[in-house]
C-alpha cells in the first residue's frame, strides 16, 4: 500500500467491509468534486468554443455555478405524472447511476490504491456498464409519455449495438497485456504505452465511449432537435439530475480514467515503476493519471461543440459494419501475434505494425462508405472555392 | 341605441370594471366609422362599436373562450421549511434563493420576433449563460417561462399546458409589448390582450422588440426579486 | 391451427407523434403531427395558424404610413425587404417616384438585410442538425454587426419603419459608405467560416444531401419561390425576371442548385450571401448625393383609387402585397402574399417517406418564419 | 424581358379620361375564351380581368391548359370584401414560359358566397383557399378539407376580415388586479364589443 502513514496514523486495523467503506466514500468524494468540476469546465470550455465567456457571475469566474445548479435541482419540486407506473419511475434513476458508479470501484487511480483489485477488473466493468440501459428503458417505460418511450427504445439500440465495440478495443489490449487484471496491464505499460502498441483499440474505445454516453454525434437519445429530452423527458428536479448530470459526467470521468489507464499508460509510463519522492509519489502518479483522462475529456467536448448528429440509421450501420469488423480483426491478429510467442522487441513491432495497418484498412472503409462526391461536384459553380474569395 | 350599464349580477366584477368602459356616445350607423378624417397620421380612439353588441358571439368564439380561463396557482410548503427549526430557515432561504437565482433555467419558447432578440440574447455577442442561463428544452427542467412574442387565442391553451407542467417555483417573464398587454396587435380579436390573463407573471420586459439588455435587465429584476420574496416561496 | 403454419403476420400500428407549437425545432409556433411506423414518417399533418395575429385586418384601420410598422412585425428577419414592397405598393398607387438616392439607400440596405436573413438560417439550420450552439454563434457574430449598422442608420435594432413612400425617412449618417464596406468585408468572413464548419462535414453531407428532393415541376406547381424554387434548378429571381426599383442596373448572378435537396437550399443561400455582397457593392460604389423625399409630399396621403400587387424578392421567396385603395387615407385592402405560406404547403410532400430526423432537417431548409406565414 | 404593358402606362391620377392601353394578355383571353364575358382593365401593374363567378373555373382552366396562356404558377389567392357590391376572390397568374402576368377577378355575392376550387389545377391553391374561407366565410366547392387553417378548427361561423367585424375593444389592464383577484382575469367589462352573458364568463 503506498499509503501506510494514513492508516498509519488512524491506528485503526481495518476490518474488510471497514475498509471497504472508506475507500468508498472517498471515491464519492472525489466523483462529485470532479463532477461538478466536469459540468463547469463543460460549460466555460463549450462556451470559449462558441467565442462566449460561458458563466461569470456565480462566485469568482462563475466557479460556484455547478454548486448553485445543484443546489437549486435539490430544492426543485420533482414532479411524478400522475399516470406514470410509480416503482419504475422511482427506481430508474438509481438503476441508471449505480452501475457507473459502480465501475468506479475496480480503477485503480494510483500504484497501490483502489478500492478492491478484481483480477478480472476490465471484465467487470465492461459488464457493468452495461446495466445502464435498463435503466434508460424503465424510466422510458415508466414516464408514460410517446417522447420518452421513443427516446429510451432509441438510446437503448444505441448503447447496446456500441457495447460490443467497447469489449473488442478492450478485449484486443487484454490480450496484449496477457491479463484482465488492470494493474497488470499498467506494470506491462511501462515501458511503451499500449497506444503506441494498439492504435486501432484506442480510436473504437473512444468511439464507444461517446456512443455509450450519447455525447453529440451520436446523442440521438436526447437529440434535443429531434425528440425532445429522450427518457428523461418527464424527470425534474433531483431524480433528473441524477440521470442525467451524475450520470453522463460520471460515467464520462470513470471512462476518461480508463482509457488513459489501458491506453496511456496510466501512472506507469513515462516514470516507470522507479519511485522519486518516497512515500509522496502517489502525487505525480495522480497528477499522471488526471492529465491524461483531462485530454481525453476534453477531446470529447471539443467533438461534441463541433460535430452535428447523426441519423439512427447511419449511426447503427457505422457500429456494424465498421467498428464490429475491424475489432474482430484486430483481436484475432492479437490472438495469432501473441500465440507464436515472438522475441520481446520483434512482438511489439508486429503488434504495432498489425494494428496500425488495421487502423489505415478502417480509416479507408469509413472514407469509402461515408464517400462524397468532391466538392467541385457537390458544389461546382454555386461556391466559389474557399481559396477564390 | 343603449349601452347595457347594469353590472354583470354575481358580484364578481368589481365596481372598478363598470366606469372602465369608456364613456361612449352610441353611434347610430350600422357600420363602425370608416374614414379616420381626423388628425392624420393619428388613429382617434374610436367610439365603442355598439354594432358589434346586436350580433350574437359566434360559437366559435363561445368555445375558445370557455378554454382561456386563467390558470390555478398552487404554492405548496418547500419541504425544508417543514424540517427545518424556525431560527435555521433564515440562513437556509438566503443560500437556497442565492442559488435559484444564479442558476434560472429559460425554456426555449420563442413565440414571435421578440424570439429573434431572445437568441440574439443568448449568443456570444451578449451573452445569457454569464448568469448561469442556460435555455433548456423541456418544459420538466426549467424554472423561467420567457413568453417571447404574442400569445394568440389559439396559442394559450398550449402556453398555459405549458405553465403547468413547470415544477414549482416557477415563474414567468412576458418579454416585449405583445406578451405583455397585446402589443400593436392588440386590438385584433384574435389575440390574447397580454399573458396575465391566463398565468400569473413576475417581471414585465417592455419594447417591441426589447434589446437584448432589456431582457438582461428583466432577469436581474428577476433575480432580485427571487432574493426578495425568499422566505414567501416554497 | 391453420394459422399456425403461416408466419403471423406482425401487425405494427403507426404512432402519431405531436412535435407541438413549443419545439425547438419549429423555429417558433409551427406544429406537425408526424405519423411514423418506427422511424419512417408515413403521414404528417401540419397545423398553423397559432401567430395569426391580424396584420392585414389591422392595417385596414390605420394610415398608410401607420401599416408600415405591420410589414417589420410580420417578416421581422428580412423587414427592409417587406417595407420595400409595401412602400413600393403605395408608390405605385400614388403615382410617386422617389429620388435615386432613396432607391440605391434602398437597395443597399434590402441586400444588407437578405445577408443577415440567410445568417439567421445557416445558424438555425445548424442547430436542427445537431450543432447545438457553434453555428448559431458563428451565425450571429455576423449578423449581430449587420443589426449594428442597422441600428446607426435607422435607430432600431429590429424594428425600423424607415422607408416611407417616396423615399426614405431620413439620410444616412456620413460615415456610411465605410461601415457598409466594413459589414460586407465581416460578411464574407463570416459565410466562409460557416462554410469550413458545415459543408465539407461529412456528418453534415450525409444528413442533408439527398433529403426532401423538391423537382422543378412541383416546386412551380405549390407555389415554391425563392431559394426553395431555385435549389430545384429553376432560373427564377423576381430581381431579375421583373426587376422593381433599381435593380436592372447591377449585374449579379443567380445561383440555382441541381437536385432540390436539402444540401442544395443550404448552398444556395449560401451562395446569395456572396451575391448580395456584390450588389451592395456595386450600389455604394454608383449612389449618388441628392434629396431622399421628392420636393411635393401630400400632407395627408390619399392614393388614388385601385389596385396594385407589388412583388419584391425577399430572402425567404416572394413577398407580394395585394392593396386595394378606394381613395381614402386607409387602405381598403392590404393582402399579404407569403412567401413561407406557400414553400411550407409543400413539406407534406418532401417529408413522406424519410426518417424523423430528416422531417426536422427538411423543415429547417425551407427557412420559415412563423409570423409571415400566419401574418 | 419584362411584359411591356408595363413601360407604357403613363401615371394613373393624371388622366382619368386617358385609360391607359391593356395589355396584350386580354386580347389573348378574348381570344382562347369566345364565349365568357370578361371585361378587361389595366391595373397599375397587371391586367385587370373581371368576370362572374360562376365560369371562374373554367377561365381558369383555359389560362392554365392554353398554351398560348400557360399560367402555371398561381401566385397569389386572396378575398376581397366589398360589402354591399358583394365578395371578390382575386386569383394572380404568372406563366414562367411567356413571363406575363393577369390578375384575374371574380365576383361574388355577399350573402352566400360559392364558388368552384382550383386546387385540382394548382396544388398552391389548397391552402390559399382554406385561409379564403377562414377570413371571408367563401365556400370552395370541391376542396379536399376545407378545415380552418389560420382559426382554431371548431371556429367555423366567425369571419374576421369581413367589413362588419369591428376590432376588439381594449380590455382593463389586468396586472394589478392579478394579485388578490385571480378569478378576475380575462373578464370583458360589459358594454363593451362583446356581449358577454355571464354563464359564458363560467362563474
Amino acid at each position: 500500500m503506498s499509503l501506510p502513514f494514513l492508516w498509519g496514523v488512524f491506528g485503526v486495523n481495518m476490518n474488510v467491509w471497514l475498509d471497504a467503506f472508506v475507500r468508498l466514500q472517498l471515491v464519492v468524494v472525489v466523483m462529485t468534486v470532479t463532477v461538478m468540476g466536469l459540468i463547469y469546465l463543460e460549460r466555460k470550455f463549450v462556451g470559449r468554443l462558441q467565442m462566449r465567456l460561458g458563466p461569470m457571475r456565480t462566485g469568482p469566474f462563475g466557479t460556484l455555478q455547478s454548486i448553485a445548479d445543484a443546489l437549486k435541482l435539490l430544492t426543485k419540486e420533482d414532479l411524478r405524472p400522475s399516470t406514470a407506473d410509480f416503482w419504475l419511475f422511482e427506481i430508474a434513476p438509481y438503476v441508471t447511476f449505480v452501475p457507473v458508479f459502480m465501475t468506479l470501484l475496480a480503477l485503480p487511480f494510483m500504484d497501490g490504491w483502489f478500492v478492491r483489485d478484481l483480477q478480472l477488473g476490465l471484465f467487470y466493468i465492461v459488464a457493468i456498464s452495461g446495466v445502464t440501459v435498463i435503466g434508460y428503458l424503465m424510466a422510458g417505460w415508466a414516464s408514460d409519455n410517446k417522447y420518452a418511450l421513443l427516446g429510451a427504445v432509441r438510446s437503448a439500440a444505441q448503447l447496446i449495438s456500441y457495447e460490443i465495440p467497447l469489449i473488442l478495443g478492450v478485449l484486443a489490449v487484454s490480450i496484449v497485456a496477457g491479463s484482465l487484471n488492470l494493474n497488470a496491464i499498467i506494470l506491462q505499460q511501462d515501458t511503451v504505452p499500449n497506444l503506441v502498441l494498439q492504435p486501432l483499440p484506442f480510436i473504437i474505445l473512444l468511439t464507444a465511449i461517446l456512443a455509450e454516453l450519447s455525447r453529440r454525434p451520436f446523442d440521438i437519445p436526447i437529440g434535443e432537435s429531434e425528440l425532445v429530452g429522450g427518457p428523461w423527458v418527464e424527470y425534474s428536479g433531483i431524480r433528473w439530475s441524477i440521470i442525467f448530470a451524475l450520470t453522463e459526467y460520471a460515467g464520462l470521468w470513470g471512462f476518461a480514467v480508463l482509457g488513459s489507464l489501458v491506453f496511456l499508460g496510466g501512472w506507469e509510463w513515462p516514470f516507470g515503476t522507479r519511485s522519486f519522492w518516497g512515500d509522496y509519489d502517489f502525487v505525480y502518479q495522480l497528477f499522471l493519471v488526471f492529465t491524461k483522462s483531462f485530454f481525453i475529456i476534453l477531446t470529447m467536448m471539443w467533438i461534441s461543440a463541433t460535430f452535428p448528429r447523426l441519423r439512427i440509421d447511419q449511426l447503427m450501420s457505422f457500429c456494424w459494419k465498421i467498428l464490429l469488423p475491424f475489432g474482430f480483426f484486430q483481436v484475432i491478429i492479437n490472438g495469432i501475434v501473441v500465440t507464436y510467442k515472438p522475441s520481446e522487441e520483434l512482438r511489439d513491432v508486429l503488434l504495432f505494425l498489425t494494428s496500425s495497418a488495421l487502423l489505415v484498412a478502417m480509416s479507408l472503409a469509413i472514407y469509402l462508405a461515408t464517400r462524397q462526391p468532391s466538392r467541385e461536384e457537390r458544389v461546382g459553380k454555386l461556391l466559389a472555392s474557399r481559396s477564390a474569395q | 341605441m343603449e349601452v347595457n350599464e347594469e353590472p354583470t349580477n354575481g358580484g364578481a366584477a368589481p365596481e372598478s370594471a363598470a366606469e372602465a368602459t369608456p364613456a361612449s356616445e352610441p353611434t347610430t350607423a350600422e357600420r363602425p366609422p370608416r374614414d379616420a378624417s381626423a388628425v392624420p397620421g393619428r388613429v382617434p380612439a374610436p367610439a365603442v362599436e355598439v354594432a358589434a353588441t346586436s350580433r350574437p358571439m359566434s360559437l366559435g368564439v363561445q368555445l375558445e373562450m370557455a378554454r382561456l380561463t386563467p390558470v390555478e396557482v398552487d404554492h405548496p410548503k418547500a419541504l425544508y421549511k417543514t424540517l427545518l427549526p424556525g431560527v435555521m430557515q433564515v440562513p437556509a432561504d438566503y443560500i437556497i434563493a442565492a442559488a435559484r437565482k444564479s442558476s434560472l433555467w429559460p425554456m426555449t419558447f420563442g413565440l414571435a420576433c421578440c424570439a429573434i432578440e431572445m437568441i440574439a440574447t443568448y449568443m456570444s455577442h451578449h451573452d445569457l449563460d454569464r448568469f448561469g442561463i442556460v435555455p433548456w428544452p423541456s418544459p420538466r427542467q426549467c424554472d423561467v417561462m420567457i413568453v417571447a412574442g404574442t400569445v394568440t387565442k389559439k396559442m394559450a391553451p398550449a402556453v398555459k399546458l405549458l405553465y403547468q407542467q413547470m415544477p414549482n417555483p416557477k415563474w414567468v417573464i412576458p418579454m416585449g409589448a405583445c406578451a405583455t398587454n397585446g402589443g400593436p396587435y392588440t386590438r385584433y380579436d384574435r389575440v390574447l390582450q397580454g399573458v396575465d390573463k391566463i398565468i400569473p407573471v413576475d417581471v414585465y420586459v417592455p419594447g417591441c422588440p426589447p434589446r437584448p439588455e432589456a431582457l438582461m435587465d428583466g432577469f436581474i429584476a428577476l433575480q432580485n426579486k427571487i432574493m426578495e420574496e425568499r422566505n414567501q416561496v416554497g | 391451427m391453420a394459422d399456425m403454419t403461416t408466419e403471423h403476420e406482425l401487425d405494427t400500428i403507426d404512432v402519431n407523434v405531436n412535435i407541438g407549437p413549443q419545439h425547438p425545432a419549429t423555429h417558433g409556433v409551427f406544429r406537425m403531427v408526424l405519423v411514423i411506423d418506427g422511424e419512417e414518417v408515413v403521414d404528417l399533418v401540419p397545423h398553423i395558424g397559432y401567430m395569426h395575429r391580424g396584420a392585414e385586418k389591422l392595417s385596414e384601420n390605420m394610415d398608410y404610413r401607420q401599416a408600415i410598422g405591420y410589414q417589420d412585425r410580420t417578416e421581422y428577419l428580412a423587414q427592409f425587404n417587406a417595407e420595400m414592397c409595401y412602400v413600393q405598393a403605395v408608390e405605385k398607387l400614388a403615382g410617386l417616384v422617389p429620388p435615386d438616392r432613396a432607391q440605391y439607400i434602398r437597395v443597399i440596405l434590402a441586400e444588407l438585410n437578405r445577408i443577415s436573413s440567410h445568417f439567421m438560417f445557416l445558424g438555425a439550420f445548424g442547430t436542427d442538425l445537431g450543432v447545438f450552439g457553434t453555428a448559431f454563434t458563428y451565425a450571429f457574430r455576423e449578423r449581430e454587426n449587420v443589426l449594428d449598422l442597422f441600428e446607426e442608420v435607422t435607430g432600431d435594432r429590429l424594428m425600423y419603419a424607415y422607408f416611407r413612400p417616396g423615399g426614405v425617412a431620413w439620410d444616412v449618417p456620413r460615415d456610411f459608405k465605410e461601415r457598409v464596406e466594413w459589414v460586407c468585408e465581416n460578411a464574407l468572413v463570416g459565410a466562409m467560416d460557416l462554410d469550413k464548419l458545415l459543408t465539407d462535414n461529412e456528418i453534415f453531407i450525409m444528413r442533408t444531401r439527398g433529403i426532401g428532393i423538391l423537382n422543378a415541376q412541383d416546386a412551380i406547381d405549390y407555389g415554391a419561390t425563392g431559394p426553395v424554387l431555385r435549389a430545384s434548378g429553376v432560373q427564377h429571381d423576381l430581381r431579375r425576371a421583373e426587376p422593381y426599383s433599381i435593380y436592372d442596373r447591377f449585374d449579379f448572378e443567380i445561383p440555382i442548385g441541381t437536385n432540390g435537396d436539402s444540401y442544395d437550399r443550404y448552398l444556395v443561400r449560401l451562395a446569395e450571401i456572396r451575391e448580395s455582397v456584390k450588389i451592395v457593392r456595386q450600389a455604394l460604389a454608383q449612389m449618388p448625393e441628392g434629396p431622399i423625399l421628392p420636393e411635393r409630399m401630400p400632407r395627408l396621403l390619399r392614393p388614388a383609387a385601385g389596385e396594385v400587387y407589388m412583388r419584391c424578392e425577399n430572402p425567404r421567396g416572394e413577398y407580394g402585397i395585394y392593396l386595394v385603395s378606394t381613395g381614402g387615407t386607409q387602405p381598403y385592402r392590404l393582402r399579404i402574399r407569403s412567401s413561407c405560406f406557400c414553400n411550407l404547403s409543400a413539406l407534406k410532400h418532401m417529408t413522406v417517406g424519410h426518417y424523423v430526423a430528416d422531417a426536422v432537417t427538411i423543415l429547417g431548409s425551407i427557412d420559415i418564419v412563423l409570423c409571415e406565414v400566419d401574418r | 424581358m419584362s411584359p411591356d404593358e408595363k413601360d407604357d402606362k403613363p401615371a394613373e391620377e393624371t388622366a382619368e379620361d386617358a385609360a391607359p392601353a391593356i395589355g396584350p394578355v386580354a386580347d389573348l383571353f378574348k381570344t382562347a375564351l369566345p364565349g365568357v364575358s370578361l371585361e378587361a382593365a389595366q391595373g397599375a401593374l397587371d391586367v385587370l380581368i373581371t368576370i362572374d363567378g360562376k365560369d371562374a373555373h373554367q377561365v381558369l382552366e383555359t389560362a392554365k391548359n392554353d398554351e398560348a396562356l400557360a399560367f402555371d404558377f398561381l401566385r397569389n389567392l386572396s378575398g376581397v370584401d366589398y360589402e354591399d357590391a358583394g365578395l371578390e376572390v382575386v386569383y394572380h397568374l404568372y406563366s414562367y414560359t411567356h413571363g406575363h402576368n393577369v390578375t384575374v377577378k371574380a365576383k361574388l355575392p355577399s350573402q352566400d358566397p360559392r364558388i368552384q376550387t382550383v386546387s385540382d389545377l394548382w396544388r398552391a391553391a389548397d391552402w390559399h383557399e382554406r385561409e379564403a374561407r377562414d377570413m371571408f366565410g367563401i365556400v370552395f366547392e370541391g376542396h379536399p378539407n376545407l378545415v380552418p387553417i389560420l382559426l382554431p378548427e371548431d371556429m367555423l361561423d366567425h369571419f374576421p376580415l369581413r367589413k362588419d367585424v369591428p376590432l376588439a375593444p381594449l380590455e382593463e389592464w389586468q396586472g394589478e388586479q392579478l394579485g388578490e383577484n385571480m378569478a378576475n382575469a380575462g373578464h370583458i367589462p360589459p358594454g363593451s364589443g362583446f356581449d358577454v352573458t355571464p354563464s359564458a364568463e363560467g362563474e
